[in-house]
């Protein structure tokens, strides 16, 4: 079985072929059910390969299926290969997975859309690019998946290219990526330069002997890289734009899978991490929880559905970056995991309520849905409890890995994701409430629209439900991967253990869980109390709802002082170097204008020119070659 | 050596004097028919110094060249008169500073 | 008298190797008769006997070059002459010359409505003049020589009895020529002062018994100098060139392309023979000023031809930085003066001199044929939409045009890279660079006329103007040249080693 | 290995068609167009051949063909072909045949087809051939054509465009003519002269000396890639040329540089490549930044593109300066992926000049929205040309890159944010062209032709395959620039670097 | 003696020269050259050279000079020449500095180098005879020798040069179709 890893890439490719060639001809729907299908095949490849592997003995979970060779050149030696183990395996079943899920509520959201088959297209794509990334043997395939995914991130946020602000946002994401692409790019050249290969094993078996000071560049370079895609401190500015695209699309982009490369990436290199010098780490851990707490206080001021769980995931990835930076590999996964459930299932959940609401994103204009739409809303209601950390959902227990691998790094950092932990349990109440609880304030909403009719939000057709409800189990039952009671339950740590090792920790668990619990509640009940009690005023001032106008800043000086330096530039071009070749030919036309007064036409002159040449010559000849 | 005979050196100095005064003439004349006699003078100076290194030399071969100068001066002349004839016809009273056509 | 004088014994003559010469004279005089007895001759047949002369001596220099590999070269008349290949070389490059311009000047006279014999009979002494140049061993023949070319240039350039600027160049010609020859004369005095003849194998020897006295001699340098000053003025080096641009643009256009040619040649074979040949002691004296001039030559010509709205004047312009150009192979030559191996200065100068006469007489020819009735519209503006009237004309203009820019693949290509190649061979790469860069900037002006040619739209005032005739003898002419300037650009093998052949010791 | 003389053959067939065309009559556009589409099919089809026939294995110079041409200076007709040249010849086969397909001059169809096939012609030449006077001959003689194409079929400043172009080369080329005439003769001694490559690439030059002549090549080279700051001639040249001129200049002609870089500078001057790569390298970098900055800028998508080859040539000077064989061997193959996806860009933004008669960026909105097909295929032209992975243009560059790592570490961390910046204008561009609702002069824009689509097709093709599967292409380039390095090595003593833990 | 021939010559000879240049009327101009052709025909016999200076009187002095007073009359174009105004500010100072230089260089070059000129005693052809050596050889019979000796091709060539000219006078002197102001005939 695991002979046919080539497969789970493959079978996205074929779709994305086909749609390709008749994408036109299958249209709407079919093409969807094709895409769907594929998707659905690679996750039941990866299913056999995942038993085919837990059927082997621990150390030898791992099989290398070597495609072609593709770049080799000197002492360079790229394959084309897939390597599967623990980590990559788990990775595509979940991205194959709910990647299948998202196909098949896509293909109720894009109905009717006029570039419907496109949209598969790129879905397809994008499915297979992040296989790549995943499966990738050697950095380089994961490369080709990294930028892929970046490519396919770049046409489906884009994918309503009318609209300007999409149109921006797409590239807004492409080129941010760009920047953190330029970082693994380092990492592999320092990763080559120091072992001669590109390939994982390869370069992690290396990492105990390399020089300290290499690894720690390899692995800063490569977090580069991570927080570009991941949508880390300072890079995150792409993700929240990015909601401009399909709600499939930033389910599947920013909840399950494309956010979570960078984690990936890392855990992916983990020996390097451990073997490069200790501030190495903690840097990341540091980014991870700045980067949690401050996407979560953004969070709290958001008004558009979409953008509230854009900062969610920026805020949850933190968390995982903080796992990863505080060693706990494991952890960091598990919380993707579980996160790709709830965050997967809320941004579904949003989708059919934007659907519903006739693509409404304002929470301001809806509130109360949980009637009209009552299986959205509970689903729903269950990511919330996910995220919020209220036992004994997903959310609970991943992230409470993630603060006890925190608290053993420092309790600061602990003390960060706390706070964050209260925060999110605030603002993901103060969502549910806002649009499923209070009262409804769509009928008046529509006034305004005056668009069509009696405009009453309606359900989403079945096809959109499934996805939910699945999802919403999902989210409820995940946890189980990993429970932190003995370590026979802790299913997931003894599964990715050959790849990731394991975190040992002395602290005692159930302190940390119950002080994590009560701060969920309390988030909880804060926003209860402001949104469904109105007991106080909402607190959301402006610079939060701006998002500490990072954005604005970064924007304003893009579009300010860095034109104005690119202009300047293309000025000096323009005028200085241009000019000087220019400058040249004036100089030739200018000096033979000056000689040409001499050429008077009057033969006294030329005469006189003669006579001048002669006393010169004669000079020459008498005066310096005579007198000796 | 007060009542000294004027040695070939001598000759040569005045012919290029002689040669000298021809050169400036031609500067600054403006009639093109003295322009031509100042550069009959030159060839004089020349015709000049041969002559007195033929001396020198007591070779005849100078004297024989002088000839030679003398007939080329000749054909000169003629062509240049018959070249300032027919310019002159066409524009009477012109000097070199009038033909100036052509310049640049 | 003479003759009854028992102690006397004339000089003996080759008749046949004087041949070349002789059929031209022959001609000449023909010319002259017929002219004159038979006023109503048939006008083809002036030029059709002048061009047919020219082939003669040609054949007849064949015939000699034979001779010459054989028996290896000699004297002529008294020492008068010397008899060898590069006498041989330089005398089939003018009898060409006047073969290709006599049938130019034919149509141009006719069109012109300008009689006359003279006019041919003027080419073909002056070619004499040239020959004897070449070919002269002695200061005084090489001055009657130069006399007999320029006088004769003198008259053809005010010929055009219609054209006032045609005399005004003449008479510039003529007191310039006059002026600078007795500089020239006073030189040879000087240098028969020193060396107490004027004949170069005498100069020489002299020179050999009394270098270590004269090393440094004024008198002699004074000579030398005033030599450079006259053969300067004729091959129309920097600052002997003024009257250069007047008088190519002012004398008749077939006339032009005649004193661009044969003028040039004869002047620089003069300059090779006098300094290379007769001078080879005081090389380290006047290489220097040879390299300034060379240098100057090549920059001011470029330089002043970009400014240049006269096509005439342009490729006078441009005919001055050509000769910078010669002047470096003369350069490179002047480092090997008096060696046994000679180097490739001496053959470069000659491959350049002509390819450069052949290229520029086709140039011409397509001015002629431009210039239309009266000569006078050489303007750049008289070329517009040349290429869409006469696209062939054009495409030869063209490629002539390309060859005198020395792009590959045409003969003056071959010729820059002989001379360059002597001149980096002798180590004065800074000449060199400098001589490629100025080509470039001259490049422009060639340029210029392409665009003129084919790019420009023709505009309302050119439909008034006179329609160009392409008359039969002048594009035979054209194509000879542009056929010519292609064979040497794909082939030039063979004539490189007939210009080595020139110089090589027998 | 053949007695047949393919490679002379490659460079008469153009030349003959295009003298055939020149010759033809004017009032038969349509048989004018066969005759040069069949020459240059013909010619494309025999590269191909060449390719196929190219033995791998072998790193020497292979096809070749020596006559003796102008014996009295040691000239000979010398031709051959290796890895290095070889790809380049056949891109030149292969882009001829769709430009003449695919592009139509705005007027007298027959002297713009003869002037193309000249130009063919001319640039087969100089990559094949091994003697120094005969490639510069093919090096000059090329100018001549592409001058008329840009001078006659140009836009509005194409005499302009096309006498700086003119110019700007000559002057390169007159310092190289006298450095090829020097080095021949230093390199002679006693012997007798010859302007073999192989024959002089045996001689020792003193630093010095070799130095001067170094640069001397180098000037004529520079100009033509053109580095960085002699470039400014390319900007007008490009915009000024009609698209077929154009595509050529971009997709061929431009490698004439860097080919010559490779092949006549590195190779017959070792010492001094590598005496001088700090200040290449260096300007390669600021070639690539500079390059890229200014193509943000353009309002012309032309110009655009022009600069954008500024900065990809950049990446093949850095890979050929920092001279290892990943490095190299990257360069090399960006030479033909440049070559593919710019010529591809240069078509596409033809076709959009067709259809809207307008360059300025501003003009063009939507287009994505009407024109669907024709966006995407220049979509994925613009992500090649970014160096999208999976695409050809991310192969060389990331070898150049990466090769250039283990020699030039801080070069290449700044030449790698190139690839940022590329991706900042191309979007960019592509976003005010193609995307946004389409105003109405916009509305009408016709969707991608047959014509265009077959034209179009092979390069997107190539782009493709070469990206998913370069190896076959490796293979054939890397002996060559193995060979050229160990010849590198016996000449200076360098060491072509391996990463440690790896034994060479 | 000889000095006082000299002198008186070399006065003759310069004054008529710089009357050449400075008298503005060309018939004056005309006759100063004479004066100064004489002085040079009086300085040939001195220097031995008696043939030559009977051919200066008689060509010189007769023919060419009597040429250019022809000219001169037959144009009228006798109008005085303002020498006291010069179009070109330079031309003037030029002309000195040119005149200066050739002088003043010729000059030093013929007296530094005095003792030399002559040093080459040059290798006499069979035919010629040295300037007044042998008492039976005139000066003109030797130059007879010579002339048709080792000069005689250039004698030759004299004839040439004289059919130039003769052919060019009559290509010259042709009067144009459409005649222009006619002066005489």
């Amino acid at each position: 079985m695991l002979d046919i890893v080539w497969l789970i890439p493959a079978l996205p490719l074929a779709g994305f072929a086909l749609i390709l060639l008749f994408g036109r001809r299958l249209g709407d729907p079919k093409a969807g059910y094709l895409a769907t299908l594929m998707c659905g095949g690679a996750f039941v490849v990866t299913v056999g390969v995942f038993f085919d592997l837990l059927s082997k003995s621990a150390e030898e979970r791992q099989h290398i299926s070597k495609v072609f060779s593709w770049v080799p050149v000197g002492s360079l030696k790229v394959d084309l290969a897939f390597l599967a183990d623990p980590l990559s395996i788990t990775m595509c079943l979940f991205v194959t997975g709910i990647g299948t899920l998202i196909h098949l509520y896509a293909i109720g959201y894009m109905h009717g859309d006029p570039r419907f088959s496109k949209f598969f297209l790129y879905l397809n794509l994008f499915a297979l690019s992040m296989l790549v990334l995943v499966l990738g043997e050697n950095m380089l395939v994961t490369f080709l998946g990294w930028e892929g995914v970046g490519t396919c991130s770049y046409l489906l946020i884009a994918f309503w290219h009318e609209r300007e602000s999409a149109a921006t946002a797409g590239k807004k994401a492409f080129i941010t990526n760009r920047v953190g692409d330029w970082g693994f790019m380092m990492a592999m050249f320092f990763a080559f330069q120091a072992t001669g290969t590109l390939s994982y094993l390869g370069v992690n078996a290396a990492a105990s002997t390399m020089a300290q000071s290499t690894a720690t560049a390899i692995a800063l370079f490569a977090f580069i890289g991570a927080v570009g895609k991941s949508a880390q401190l300072p890079l995150y500015l792409w993700l929240p734009d990015a909601m401009e695209g399909p709600t499939p699309v930033s389910a599947l982009i920013h909840a399950a899978t494309m956010v979570t490369a960078g984690v990936f990436l890392m855990c992916r290199m983990s020996p390097i991490l451990n073997a490069a010098s200790s501030y190495a780490p903690t840097l990341i851990a540091v980014v991870g929880a700045a980067t949690a707490l401050f996407a979560a206080t953004i969070a709290v001021a958001q008004n558009d559905i979409k953008r509230v769980l854009a900062y969610s995931t920026v805020s949850q990835l933190g968390y995982m970056f903080l796992a990863v930076g505080s060693g706990a590999y494991t952890a960091a996964i598990f919380h993707m995991v579980t996160h790709a459930f709830f965050k997967a299932l809320l941004f579904l959940g949003s989708g059919a309520v934007i659907h519903g609401m006739n693509h409404e994103q304002d929470m301001r204009r809806m509130g109360a849905l949980r009637k009209v739409m009552p299986v959205t809303a509970a689903t729903f209601i269950v990511g919330w409890l996910a995220i919020a950390g209220v036992p004994p959902f997903a959310g609970f227990w991943s992230k409470d890995d993630i603060l006890l691998a925190a608290y053993d790094k420092s309790p600061v950092l602990w003390a960060v994701g706390l706070v964050t932990a209260l925060l999110t349990a605030y603002y993901m109440t103060r969502q549910v409430i806002m649009v499923f609880y209070g009262e409804a304030r769509w009928h008046d909403a529509h006034a305004e629209h005056g668009a069509h009719g009696d405009f009453k939000p309606h359900e989403s057709p079945s096809i959109m439900l499934l996805p939910l409800v699945l999802l919403a189990g999902l989210s409820i039952v995940g946890g189980g991967l990993n429970l932190p009671f003995n370590a026979h339950t802790e299913k997931l740590t003894q599964w990715l253990e050959p790849v990731l090792g394991v975190h040992e920790s002395e602290t005692s668990k159930v302190p940390l869980a119950v002080i994590a619990t009560i701060v969920a509640l309390v988030g909880i009940a804060a926003s209860v109390m402001i949104y469904a009690k109105h007991r106080a005023k909402p607190i959301e001032p402006k610079i939060l709802a701006d998002g500490w106008y990072y954005d604005e800043t970064v924007s304003r000086f893009m579009g300010g002082p860095g034109r104005k330096a690119f202009g300047a530039l293309a000025w000096y071009d323009a005028t200085v170097i241009d000019g000087a070749v220019n400058g040249v030919g004036r100089l030739v036309r200018d000096t033979a204008q000056r000689i040409r007064t001499v050429q008077s036409g009057n033969v006294r002159n030329y005469a006189a020119a003669i006579g001048v040449g002669v006393v010169l010559l004669l000079a020459w000849f008498v005066v310096v070659r005579g007198s000796r | 050596m007060i009542a000294a005979s004027p040695t070939s050196t001598w000759y040569l100095v005045l012919a290029a004097v002689l040669f000298g005064i021809g050169t400036v003439g031609v500067l600054v004349r403006r009639n093109p028919l003295i322009m031509l006699m100042c550069v009959e003078l030159m060839l004089n100076a020349v015709n000049l110094s041969f002559v007195a290194l033929s001396k020198k030399l007591g070779d005849i071969g100078g004297q024989t060249t002088v000839f030679f100068v003398m007939v080329v001066a000749a054909a000169e002349v003629v062509v240049g008169l018959g070249i300032i004839v027919a310019i002159l016809r066409r524009r009477p009273n012109a000097t070199a500073d009038d033909l100036a056509e052509l310049k640049g | 008298m003479i003759a009854a004088d028992p102690s006397f014994v004339g000089p003996s003559v080759n008749w046949f190797a004087l041949s070349p010469m002789l059929v031209l004279l022959g001609a000449a005089m023909v010319l002259l008769v017929v002219g004159a007895l038979v006023p109503r001759w048939p006008r083809h047949f002036y030029a059709l006997f002048t061009a047919a002369a020219g082939l003669a001596s040609t054949i007849l220099c064949l015939f000699l070059w034979d001779d010459i590999t054989d028996d290896g070269a000699s004297l002529l008349v008294g020492n008068a002459l010397r008899f060898d290949v590069f006498t041989i070389f330089i005398t089939i490059t003018i009898s060409v010359a006047v073969v290709l311009v006599a049938l130019v000047t034919d149509d141009y006279l006719r069109r012109e409505d300008l009689e006359g014999p003279e006019v041919y009979a003027l080419y073909l002494l002056a070619a004499i003049g040239g020959v004897v140049m070449g070919s002269a061993n002695d200061l005084i023949v090489l001055f009657l020589g130069l006399e007999i070319m320029s006088i004769a240039f003198y008259v053809m350039a005010a010929s055009h009895r219609k054209r006032i600027e045609s005399q005004e160049s003449g008479i510039k010609y003529f007191i310039l020529g006059g002026f600078s020859s007795a500089f020239f004369l006073y030189g040879i005095a000087m240098i028969y002062g020193s060396a107490g003849s004027t004949n170069y194998g005498r100069i020489v020897d002299s020179f050999n018994t009394t270098i270590p006295a004269v090393r440094h001699d004024a008198f002699v340098l004074a000579g030398v100098a005033l030599l450079i000053v006259g053969l300067g003025f004729k091959t129309a080096s920097v600052p002997f060139h003024f009257w250069t641009p007047d008088v190519y643009e002012g004398a008749p256009t077939p006339v032009t392309s005649f004193m661009a040619s044969v003028g040039k040649v004869a002047a620089f074979a003069a300059m090779l023979r006098v300094l290379i040949f007769a001078l080879p002691h005081w090389r380290d004296d006047y290489r220097p000023i040879i390299w300034a001039i060379a240098v100057l030559t090549v920059v001011v010509g470029s330089v002043m031809a970009v400014v240049q709205t006269n096509v005439k004047r342009m490729l006078a312009f441009s005919s001055v930085s050509h000769a910078g150009f010669i002047l470096i192979g003369v350069e490179a030559a002047a480092h090997r003066a008096g060696q046994p191996d000679a180097g490739n200065g001496v053959p470069s100068a000659l491959l350049y001199l002509l390819l450069y006469s052949i290229l520029v007489i086709g140039t011409f020819s397509v001015v002629t044929m431009v210039s239309r009735t009266g000569d006078a519209a050489t303007d750049l503006s008289s070329f517009r939409g040349l290429g869409k009237s006469h696209p062939v004309i054009a495409l030869a203009m063209t490629v002539l045009l390309l060859a005198q820019a020395g792009v590959p693949l045409t003969s003056g290509f071959v010729a820059k890279f002989g001379v360059i190649q002597a001149a980096v061979e002798e180590h004065s790469y800074a000449i060199a660079i400098v001589a490629m860069v100025a080509s470039v900037i001259a490049a422009f002006l060639y340029l210029r006329i392409m665009v003129s040619m084919w790019v420009t739209e023709p505009e309302s005032g050119d439909a008034g103007r006179e329609a160009i005739r392409v008359p039969l003898w002048t594009g035979v002419t054209l194509m000879l040249a542009v056929g010519f300037t292609l064979l040497i650009g794909f082939y030039p093998g063979w004539l490189i080693d007939a210009t080595k052949a020139a110089v090589a010791v027998k | 290995m053949i007695s047949f003389p393919i490679l002379t053959i490659l460079v008469l067939v153009p030349a003959a068609g295009s003298v055939l065309v020149a010759m033809f009559s004017n009032r038969r556009p349509e048989w004018v167009k066969l005759i040069a589409l069949l020459a240059s099919v013909l010619t494309g089809g025999l590269s191909i051949w060449v390719l196929a026939a190219f033995d791998k294995s072998n790193a020497d110079f292979q096809f070749v063909s020596m006559h003796s041409w102008i014996k009295p200076w040691g000239i000979s007709w010398h031709l051959g072909i290796d890895g290095i040249s070889l790809f380049l010849v056949v891109l030149t086969g292969v882009i001829f045949p769709l430009v003449v397909a695919g592009t139509d001059p705005h007027h007298n169809h027959k002297r713009y087809l003869s002037w193309m096939l000249l130009l063919e012609a001319g640039l087969m030449g100089s990559f094949i051939s091994l003697d120094l006077f005969l490639f510069f001959v093919f090096f000059e003689i090329v100018l001549v054509p592409m001058y008329f194409l840009i001078a006659g079929w140009g836009y509005e400043g194409r005499v302009y465009a096309a006498m700086k172009f003119f110019l700007f080369t000559m002057v390169g080329s007159a310092v190289m003519l006298v450095g090829i005439v020097a080095t021949a003769f230093i390199a002679k001694g006693n012997g007798p002269l010859t302007f073999d490559l192989i024959e002089l690439a045996k001689a020792d030059f003193a630093p010095s000396t070799g130095r001067w002549l170094f640069f001397a090549f180098a000037v004529a080279f520079a100009v033509k890639v053109p580095i960085f700051p002699l470039h400014t001639w390319l900007p007008d040249a490009h915009t000024q040329a009609p698209t077929g001129g154009s595509v050529i200049l971009a997709g061929v002609m431009l490698k004439l540089g860097t080919y010559g870089l490779l092949r006549f500078g590195v190779y017959l001057f070792p010492e001094a490549a590598r005496w001088s790569r700090s200040l290449w390298l260096t300007l390669a970098v600021i070639g690539i930044i500079y390059g890229a900055i200014a193509a943000t800028m353009q309002k012309d998508l032309k110009r655009l593109v022009a600069y954008s080859s500024v900065a990809h040539l950049g990446f093949i000077v850095l890979g050929i300066f920092a001279m290892t064989t990943q490095s190299i061997t990257g360069g090399v193959m960006q030479n033909i992926n440049h070559g593919v996806s710019t010529g591809a860009l240069f078509l596409l933004v033809g076709m959009i000049y067709e259809r809207r008669h307008t360059r300025e960026i501003s003009e063009l909105k939507g287009l994505q929205k009407v024109a669907p097909i024709f966006a995407g295929v220049f979509m994925v032209v613009m992500l090649s040309s970014i160096g999208v992975p999976g695409l050809n243009g991310f192969v060389g560059e990331y070898l150049v890159l990466i090769g250039s790592f283990l020699t030039a570490r801080w070069w290449t961390v700044v030449a790698a944010s190139g690839v940022i910046l590329a991706a900042l204008y191309l979007l960019w561009a592509y976003q005010r062209v193609f995307h946004g609702e389409p105003d109405e002069a916009n509305s009408g824009f016709a969707e991608i032709k047959a014509r265009e689509a077959a034209v179009l097709l092979p390069l997107i093709g190539v782009i493709v395959f070469t990206g998913l599967y370069p190896k076959p292409m490796l293979d054939r380039i890397e002996p060559s620039v193995n060979r050229l390095i160990e010849h590198v090595t016996d000449k200076t003593g360098y060491v072509d670097p391996q990463p440690t833990g790896v034994t060479p | 003696m000889q000095l006082f021939v000299f002198i008186c010559a070399g006065l003759m000879i310069l004054v008529g020269a710089v009357g050449v240049i400075t008298r503005s009327h060309p018939v004056h101009a005309a006759l100063s050259l004479i004066l100064t052709l004489f002085g040079v025909a009086v300085m040939y016999i001195a220097q031995d050279a008696q043939f030559l200076a009977a051919v200066q009187v008689i060509v010189y002095a007769g023919a060419i000079v009597v040429l250019f007073l022809f000219v001169i009359m037959l144009l009228g174009v006798d109008k005085m020449e303002d020498l006291r105004i010069e179009p070109f500010k330079l031309q003037r100072k030029v002309a000195a500095l040119v005149g200066g230089g050739v002088i003043g260089l010729i000059v030093f070059a013929a007296i530094s180098s005095r003792d030399n000129i002559g040093l080459a005693k040059p290798a006499q052809s069979d035919a010629v005879t040295a300037v007044g050596t042998v008492a039976h050889d005139s000066n003109v019979r030797s130059i007879a020798r010579d002339l048709f000796s080792d000069h005689v091709l250039a004698f030759e060539l004299t004839s040439v040069l004289l059919v130039i000219a003769v052919v060019g006078t009559v290509l010259l002197a042709r009067r144009a179709p459409k005649p222009t102001t006619e002066t005489s005939a």
